[in-house]
This record gives structure tokens, C-alpha cells and sequence, in this order.
């Protein structure tokens, strides 16, 4: 299991950032958008080494409207 | 001309930028993207402000994804610059991450600091404030604090690096106005940084007062997007903010108590 | 286009005029005529009042004869219409002589009827105001009023035939901006015709609150032509006078006493 | 005696007000030029013939910046 | 004994009486006549204002008849003198006939002159109210008028012979307070008999404030009557009209943009 | 009665103490001591501000350590109890130890904490202010913190167990009231604590609108003490602080845009 | 007919005002009330005597809360 | 030597707290006096019993009007 954006999730075992990011209808290297792994942020430059461990808790974020 | 008479560099140096423009708009409140760039353009404005949040996961609205994309893409057709926000961090902790996280999405250095401390006014907490400025200074942010009209807390933001002070005329949204011009004047007089009158202008008077009071430039989101017309008032505000500009460097009479004529009492004819 | 879609005739109709400018300028105070014709077009106003005054004797100053007679070739090289004053009357019967010596100098039948009440403060004298516009009314004149900001005088001006009202917003030259708000907005809505806001304008920021009250245009003398750089500060109020009626026409946010997000809460990410 | 803009002056015979005005090296007909006798406005159109009495109080004005 | 350093004759000399409060109070709104007593007792007002109008024909409300001879009763009993107005009179002519018949009716040559302009905003009409005053200052009366802030109709009222002036300082019950202290203190310089703020205070710092700009007295009506505790806002005017007498008096501190240490920097000690 | 009618407990609860008066005095200022004795009994205030600075040594000014001894004697002789200020100090560490010093020259446990972050106007310094106020409530002092109209930093001040919160209304001595009345009531409604509005009250109807707001006390030092009639502007004080607090308890009108009429219409007379 | 207070009512020959005031239940010589007929006011002191005539219109007034 | 209130001045070996106090004319326990010895409070209860040593920067405070 791994928490993202507030929801449980199953863990796919040596699941990268970059796939994760795919996988919610991302472009590769897509403007406006971040992620977050327990608290920590995760450069871009290692979206493709950095797998997701279980029990992680991910923020996927991205550009809105505000402010 | 007179603008150059009144001031060789009419531009805004701000957050090492060279802008034409003295309004700073914000992109939440809008009712369509369509909305956003006609008033983006009305505004002229050179620098717009985001904010970040949860990506909507598929299952759920899943135009919204589109859209937050969209989002970019139209801020990028108009040509403005994107101005992060921390809208939303009620610790410094927070706030911090959310900065970081926003330098990854959007490749900038710029941050609109906001630490808030109260969920009803929103206004900004002082002491979370100067911390998460500080800490973000030091990680080579170009932060730009919304803070209070304290005088003494913007000379502190300045102190620790921010590299320009947003303080609030009212609560955000509320359209009062600039409850204590007074402090914003002080403010002015305070800092060498350029001050950016952040959060409660409604209408163009607030906006043009608030260059007459010595700002460098001015920031609106809800007075244009939840206007009737965000095209027209956004137009408003950048004729708003000319005419203040231009009033404060052309030096504006004193008040006085009594009248001054305006036509010579010399000469007056008598006719009986 | 914004302006055509927020009112469909963006013109001002005044005294039967179709005018693009919501501004008048006085053209007292102005150091040279150089200035003042500069002035003018920076404020891109299309109406101007002069005075009349004894014209000195040979003897005295020459330049002066010649200065007054440029005075009006100034005016007609600006295209601009003079709009005469009665400044400096006391009495409703000094003022309609005044008024009808302006129409034989001047081939015009505008009048900007002014009647004084006070020497110190320069504030209207209502009954002989009220009195005087009807006498000017009957003979024929389009009588502009320079009245107080009380809105039954207002609305008895205009049952007396007056094409529009001339309010203060306080003393002349004083600089003082509106003093009274409320009864402006009142005067706005007790009278059909053109509100135009007169005496007291400091700055960019009382222009454009004018116009954001209702008034349909603003009259600046003392503000433009005493202050440091009047070019610079006719161009602030051209520009003030557009803000404030687009504003107005763009339906500014209601005041509310705390605040509303301009960014949504919903989404916001958790970091522990 | 005739008094002009406050000034006691001689009178001279017959003079009429475009003479006067003439006199004061003011073009005919320029504009911006008004003539009051009495109290009472001089139209233009009678400026060549209307004469000015011995005792008259004349006012002729003319613009000037104001207002 | 303050009192008497500040000012040989602490009291009011209004309309040939002398009075020791400065407050006077309407009588219109109270809930009951109890309450009305009460709060006379709690202002310590001496004079207090009533209208005349139609008895109620038998067959109608019995009581009616009763409760309105009961009015004279209570005023009596509370030992205060009896200002009649001319509420509700659109024109001079039943402003006169209205002053008259009050005459008749309470045996008394003073009145409180009311001419309305404007149904919406109850606002005087000022060239009727002028026209009203004169007739009945020729016709022996003592004539209080209720004004504009305009300080120039104040003083064609004082010269036609009225023993006060009674400017609003916002519309009858808006609460609004003073919206134009400027004029008040205009009227204080313009006239010499006594000046009675009447009409907008809302609230005890209005009362307070009408004082200090040099009123000689202030009116309240639905401020106190239509107040949730009526005696407890009668007797907070009460002390706010003597708090701001008092003030005046004493000469306040003039207003500065910066600080003054209320502590001396002499002698303070170095602790490192 | 009134005020047991409004309120069933009328005495200010501060710090521990109850107390009948709602005004706290600053001694600075006053021309002389027995200035002092003759504004404290007509403020009828119960608790005094003194500050500690260096004693001067033999050989200066001989009378001054005298006076210095006599002020305490006054202080004693009028029965107010001493409220020792941190005037002058600029870092928490500096008002700490100054409080420590006052708590063993004056054996109290009260202090009215002020750390300056500006000399010009000497606003509160926010961080430091904070940090000054945990320690020494961690200290077992009953601390007043002289703070910003900051709402949050109010709360903050409480969280860290200030005993109250004294908001300025202006900066010291500046006498120009209270600039934000609407951050006075945020704070009222932010805080469980008396809120007593400090600095800036210039004259009477400033300490009613204080009250007004919601504030539990108010605290004049320069605005008695330099007035021209000091011993008058205490009582003056005194009478508005009591006017302000009856007017809130009684529930004031609303405002409102129009009139209300306070004489019925019904029954109004027909003369034609 | 009279017209008194904006009610018609029939005239009784020869009341005077201070009957017809009495008439209305109010105490002689009330203080607080006065009385107009056709636009002028009647003084106290001719109410014994001054007679209503057919048509008047008349108007009783008396204090009441105001102002 | 020492530092008394930021003059300096001669150092009395052995002098105690109390003794400087009487020394500036203060009585005994005087009210409103107070005394810090290097940045730190001098407590009453120690007055009789402390000694200012050599180089000691002294502040004897006392009331004065403020605030």
C-alpha cells in the first residue's frame, strides 16, 4: 500500500516516480508538475532511478488557478 | 516624455526582473480559462501568480487534469511570467515544501510567500512568516513575502533577504480597500525594496491610492476575476495603477483646510 | 471593446455635446501657456472654462493684453470649447450680467455659473445659486452649476432647468479630495442629468473615485495646473477618470469584513 | 469724466464703444472681448453705434485664465 | 473645578435659557412612555422635542387619546421644557402654520424648524427652510433650525435671525454618525450662536466627536430611543457630550505622523 | 443602575485584579507631580505605568533623585497600584532583564512589556516582542505585551499566556486615534483576554470608539499628560471611556444608507 | 358636512370650537392641542366664540412623540 | 575601577551592594530602586552580602515617570 494524494493505493513493487507520474495521464517532463514523497520533494532529475518504497505517502501536484 | 521627465527608469525592477507593467495579477477566481487570458491581456500584466495543488486522480473529474494543464499552456500563450504561491501553509514547514515543490513544476526561483495564521481573515502569522522567508533566502529563493502593514516585520522580511514586501491593504477577497494607508506610507519610507500592495483591493480608486502611497506596483486576483466584467476591471486596475503612478511623480497639491481661487480675484469687474 | 460591451454609448453627452473625454480642465493656475496647452493635451479634455476679467489699461503690463488675447488662440489651436465662468460672484445678479457679457465674448451659451457664498472657503451661496440659474435658465443659457454636495439643492437645480450639476467635493484648491461620498452617490441618483464633480480633486485616486460614485465626469483645475509637473499630473487624471468608470462599469466585488481564498483550499496537499 | 474699469478717464465727445475699444488696441471684433455700460451688456451688434455718455461706468473684459 | 478653570460659564445659553446639559432629546420612538421617563432621568436633557399631530377621532384606538395627553403629563413630570418641531412639512407655508399652531398648543415661542426636501433621505430643503425662518424670526418666534452642514446656509439663517443652527451630521436615524466634520467645524467659525448637532449619531464617540469639533450641544432621537437599552444609551450620550466638552476644553495633543516617547530615552541603562 | 441592568459585573477583571476604573495612566509627561496626583484622581484610574531608568549620581541634578523617591510617594499617596513598563529596550533580552529589575524595585509581579523595533515610531518589534513574552510568563510574570493591531500576533501573545493584549491604536504620542478600528474588533473577537487599546488615543471620542470596538480598557499617557489642561483631559477620558462602554452594552442602531424618520408620518396634518 | 381631521362629519349649527373640542373627549383648556380651520390657526382664546361654519375644514391636533 | 550607571568610578574593595545604595543617598530598601551587576539582577535579598568586584558594570535604577 502507498498513500497518494490522501488516497490508499496498492504498491506496485519497484515502481518508479516517473512511471507513477505516467500513470496518472502525465506527460514525461510536464510543466506544473511536482512530487512529494513523505514530506520530502523529489527533483525531477531522479523521477526515473527514485522507486516508491511501500507505505509511502506521495503528493502528485499540480498548476491551479489561484492567489 | 513627462515619464521620463518624472523618472529616467520607468520600469519595475522587481525580483531581478525588468517590467513594464506595475500589476501583478492573480489566476484564482476566474470562471473560464478564456476569462483568464482576455484579462491577463486587458491588464497587461507581466507576471501572474499560481498556486499548486493535489492532482485530481483518474476516476475523478478528469477534465479537471486537462484543465490545471491548460492552465500553463495559456499563461504561456499570453507571455506572462508564473509567480508561485504558498497559498494554503499555515506553518513555515509547509510553506517551505510547498516552495521547493513549486521551483521542481515550475523551473523558477520566484515565490509568493504566504504563511497564514488565521482561517477566517487569512491573515499572514509574523513570527512563521520571517521563518520560512529566511530558510527560503537561504536556499537561493527570490521570495516575495504577503505580509501585514507592520512596518517593523517588512524591515525584518527585507533584513533577512526577501527581495520585496507584499503587504495587505485588507483581508484577502474582502475588496475593503487599504484600511491604514498610513502604515502602507511607513512601509515605503521602511524598506529600499519595491513594495507590492498585496490583498483588499475592490475597485481602481484602492489601486491608484495605493501608488500614491508610495507603491511600486500593485497585486489583484478577486477585485478582476469576481467582478462582473474581470475584463474591464482588469482594464481598471492598469489604467489605475497609471494614473497613481503618474499622480505621485507629477507631485500632487497640499491639502489645505481653506480654498485657494482658482481664478484671480484681480480684475473683477463691478457692475454696480 | 470591453467599453462597448460594459455600456453601449461610452460617450459623454453634455450641455447637448457628444464628448469623448470625461474630464474638464480649468485653466487657471497654469505658470505659462505653454504648460497649459501641453496640459490640455495630455488630458485630452475637450472643454475648458476661462474667466472674465477687467482687461488692463495701456500703460499697465502689455504683455498682458497680448498674453489674454493668446490665451484664447491657445485654446482654439487645442480645439478645445471654452466653457466661460462666473468666478468670483457674490451675487445672483453679478453673476447673470457676468454670464451674459460671457456669451457676447464668446459666442457660447454654456455657462459654468458659479455664485460664492463665503471668501474663505469659496462654498456656494444656494438660494442666489438657485436663484440665478433660473434667471440664466429662462434667457436662454445651458447652465452648469458649481453647487454644494447637498442633493435636494441638486435636484431643485435641475427643476429649474439646469443641464447638469457641478457638486464639490470640497473647497476649491484645497486638495481636499470628496469629503462626502455618501451625498455624491445620493446627488447621483436624485438627478437625471450629467453629475459632474467639481472642486476639492487632489489626486489620481479622488478622479477615480468620483467616476466609481456615479459622477459622469470630473472638472480639474488647481490639481493639474498647481501641481509640480501639471503635464505629468493631466495625464494621471485622464487616465484616473477611465479607471474609475470602467470600474464602476465593470461591477466592483462587494466589501465583505473577512476574507474569501482567491485560492481553493480544496487540494491541498498533506506533508506529515 | 467717464469711468473705465475703475479708472477715471476723459471723456471724449461722442466716442463710441468700438472706438473705445479700439482705442485700448483690442482688434475689431476680437473675440474674448466684452463691453458692459451701467451695469448692462453692450451687444457687438450696436458697438458702432451706441455712444458713450459723459458719467458712464464701462467695464470691458476680457478673458483670462480661470476656474 | 476643572470645569470652571477651563470655561468661567459651564453652561448653555440657548434660545434665552441657560442650561446645564448639553444633550437634547427627542421624543419619538420609545417603546413606551416609562421608558421614556427613564431614559430624560439618564440623559439629564432639559429640553425635548414633540410633534403635533391629528387626535385620533373617538371609535379609533381609545387609548391613543389617553397615551398623548399622558406625553404632556410625563414631560411635566420630568420637570424638562417642551421644544416643538415641524416634522414632517414639505413647504415653508405648513412649516409656518405648523409652528403656530405648536404655539398655541404648548404655549411656548420656541420651535424646532424641520423643512424636508426629499422623502428617502429626509434631508432639509434649504432655500424653503430659509424662507420659513424668516417669516417666523418676524413673527416672534424662536427659531432652531434643522440644517445642512453647509456653513453658508448656517449663516444666511443666523442672519435672518434664527438663535441656532442645527446641521445634520448624517440622515434622520442612519446612525451614519458625522460625515462631514470638516463642515461642523466650517459652521462652529461661520456663525456665533450656539450650534446643536442634529441628526446621524449613532453611537456615544459620535456625540463625543460633535463636541470636539466645537458643537455647543447635541440632539439625539432614535439613537437612544431605538437603541436595545434605551436608558443605558441615554446615559452613555449623556457622558459622551460631557467627555467631549471636556476635551475641547482641555486642548488636545496636536496629531503627529510619528512617535513621541511618553518615556524619556535619558537614563536608559546599558545591560551588555 | 444602568450599568447593573447591562451588566450584571462591571469591574474589569485585569491581570487578577478587579477593578471599577477602565483607564489605565501613563505618568510620562506631566509638568509636574502634583499635575500627576490632581489628572489621576480625576481619570480615577487604578493602575499607573511607571518606567526604571539609571539613578543620576551625586553632584547631577540633586533634586531629581528626590523627585524620583516623591514619585513613588505619590503613586502610594493616591492608592493606584504600579504597572512597570520595559520603555526604551529593543531586544527580548533587554526587556526581560528590565522586567526583572522592575519586579524587585516595585515587589509586583505586572509588567507592561514593550520591546521597540523602530525609533521613529516606535511600533513593536513582533519576534522579539513574542519571545520577551515566554519567557517571562515562563518567569511567573503576569505579562501585558504592548503589541501591533495584529490580530494573529494577539493570539500568538495569548498562546504563550500574556495576561492581556494592549493594541496600539496609532503610534506613541502621535495622538492620531485608533487608524484601524477594524482590526481592534478582530482582535476582540480573536481573543478570550481583556483587550486594552494602547497608544495613539488623542483626544475623547478616540477612547469611546475604542470602547466601542470592544476593548475592555483603555491607556493614556501623552494624551492626558500634554494636553493643555491635563487635570481636564483625564476627566475627560475618564467620562468617554464610561460613555463607550455604556453605548456598547446598550446595543447601538444599525447604520443605515437612508433615513429613518424618528416622528411618525401617520396623522400628519393637511392645511389646503 | 365639516371635514375634521380628513373625516367627513356632519356640522352641528352653531358649535364652536370649543364644544366640538370637548366633544372629542379632551378636558378644557388642554395643553398639548390646537386647532386649524381652513388653514389658519385658531387661537385659544376665541375658541368660546369663534363658531364652525358649514364646510370647514377642521384640523384638532395634539402632542405626540416626535422629532 | 568600575562602571556605575556608565561613569566610571573608583572600586572600594570589599563594598556591598547595600553599601554603594546608601552611598548615593538612597535609604535603606528604598521602594523603586533596583540594581544589576553584569547584566544580571542583584536580588534585595542579597544586598547586605554581595560584593562588587573590580571591573563590575553596575546600573542603580530607579521609578521614573514613563509610559
Amino acid at each position: 500500500m502507498i498513500v497518494l494524494n490522501g488516497e490508499r493505493r496498492e504498491h506496485r513493487a519497484g515502481e518508479v516516480v516517473a512511471a507513477l507520474v505516467a500513470s496518472l495521464g502525465l506527460p514525461a517532463r510536464a510543466r506544473g508538475v511536482a512530487v512529494a514523497i513523505d514530506g520530502e520533494v523529489v527533483p525531477r532529475a531522479v523521477w526515473e532511478s527514485r522507486a516508491i518504497q511501500e507505505g509511502a505517502r506521495v503528493e502528485v501536484l499540480t498548476a491551479m488557478q489561484g492567489g | 516624455m513627462t515619464e521620463t521627465k518624472a523618472d529616467p527608469s520607468p520600469l519595475l525592477c522587481l525580483a531581478g526582473r525588468k517590467l513594464d507593467s506595475r500589476l501583478l495579477l492573480g489566476t484564482g477566481g476566474f470562471r473560464s480559462l478564456e476569462l483568464l487570458a482576455a484579462a491577463i491581456r486587458a491588464s497587461r500584466s507581466e507576471l501572474v501568480t499560481v498556486a499548486l495543488r493535489r492532482l485530481e486522480l483518474p476516476g475523478a473529474n478528469a477534465a479537471d487534469g486537462a484543465s490545471r494543464g491548460a492552465l500553463i499552456d495559456v499563461l504561456d500563450a499570453e507571455g506572462v511570467e508564473v509567480l508561485p504561491n504558498t497559498a494554503g501553509c499555515f506553518t513555515a514547514r509547509d510553506a517551505v515544501i510547498t516552495a521547493k515543490l513549486a521551483r521542481e513544476a515550475f523551473q523558477t526561483d520566484l515565490i509568493k510567500l504566504e504563511v497564514i495564521g488565521d482561517e477566517d481573515t487569512l491573515l499572514p502569522d509574523a513570527p512563521e512568516l520571517l521563518k520560512a522567508a529566511e530558510q527560503l533566502v537561504d536556499d537561493g529563493f527570490v521570495v516575495l513575502p504577503y505580509t501585514t502593514d507592520d512596518p517593523v516585520l517588512a524591515r525584518r522580511l527585507v533584513d533577512v533577504g526577501c527581495a520585496a514586501v507584499m503587504p495587505l491593504g485588507a483581508p484577502i477577497g474582502s475588496g475593503m480597500g487599504i484600511r491604514n494607508p498610513y502604515n502602507i506610507a511607513l512601509i515605503r519610507e521602511s524598506v529600499e525594496v519595491p513594495v507590492v500592495l498585496d490583498a483588499g483591493i475592490g475597485t481602481a480608486s484602492d489601486a491608484a491610492l495605493a501608488m500614491e502611497l508610495g507603491c511600486d506596483a500593485v497585486m489583484v486576483a478577486s477585485a478582476v476575476s469576481r467582478a462582473q466584467d474581470p475584463v474591464a476591471m482588469a482594464a481598471a486596475m492598469r489604467a489605475a495603477v497609471e494614473a497613481g503612478l503618474l499622480a505621485r511623480r507629477a507631485g500632487r497639491i497640499p491639502r489645505k483646510t481653506y480654498a485657494t481661487p482658482s481664478t484671480p480675484v484681480a480684475g473683477t469687474p463691478e457692475f454696480s
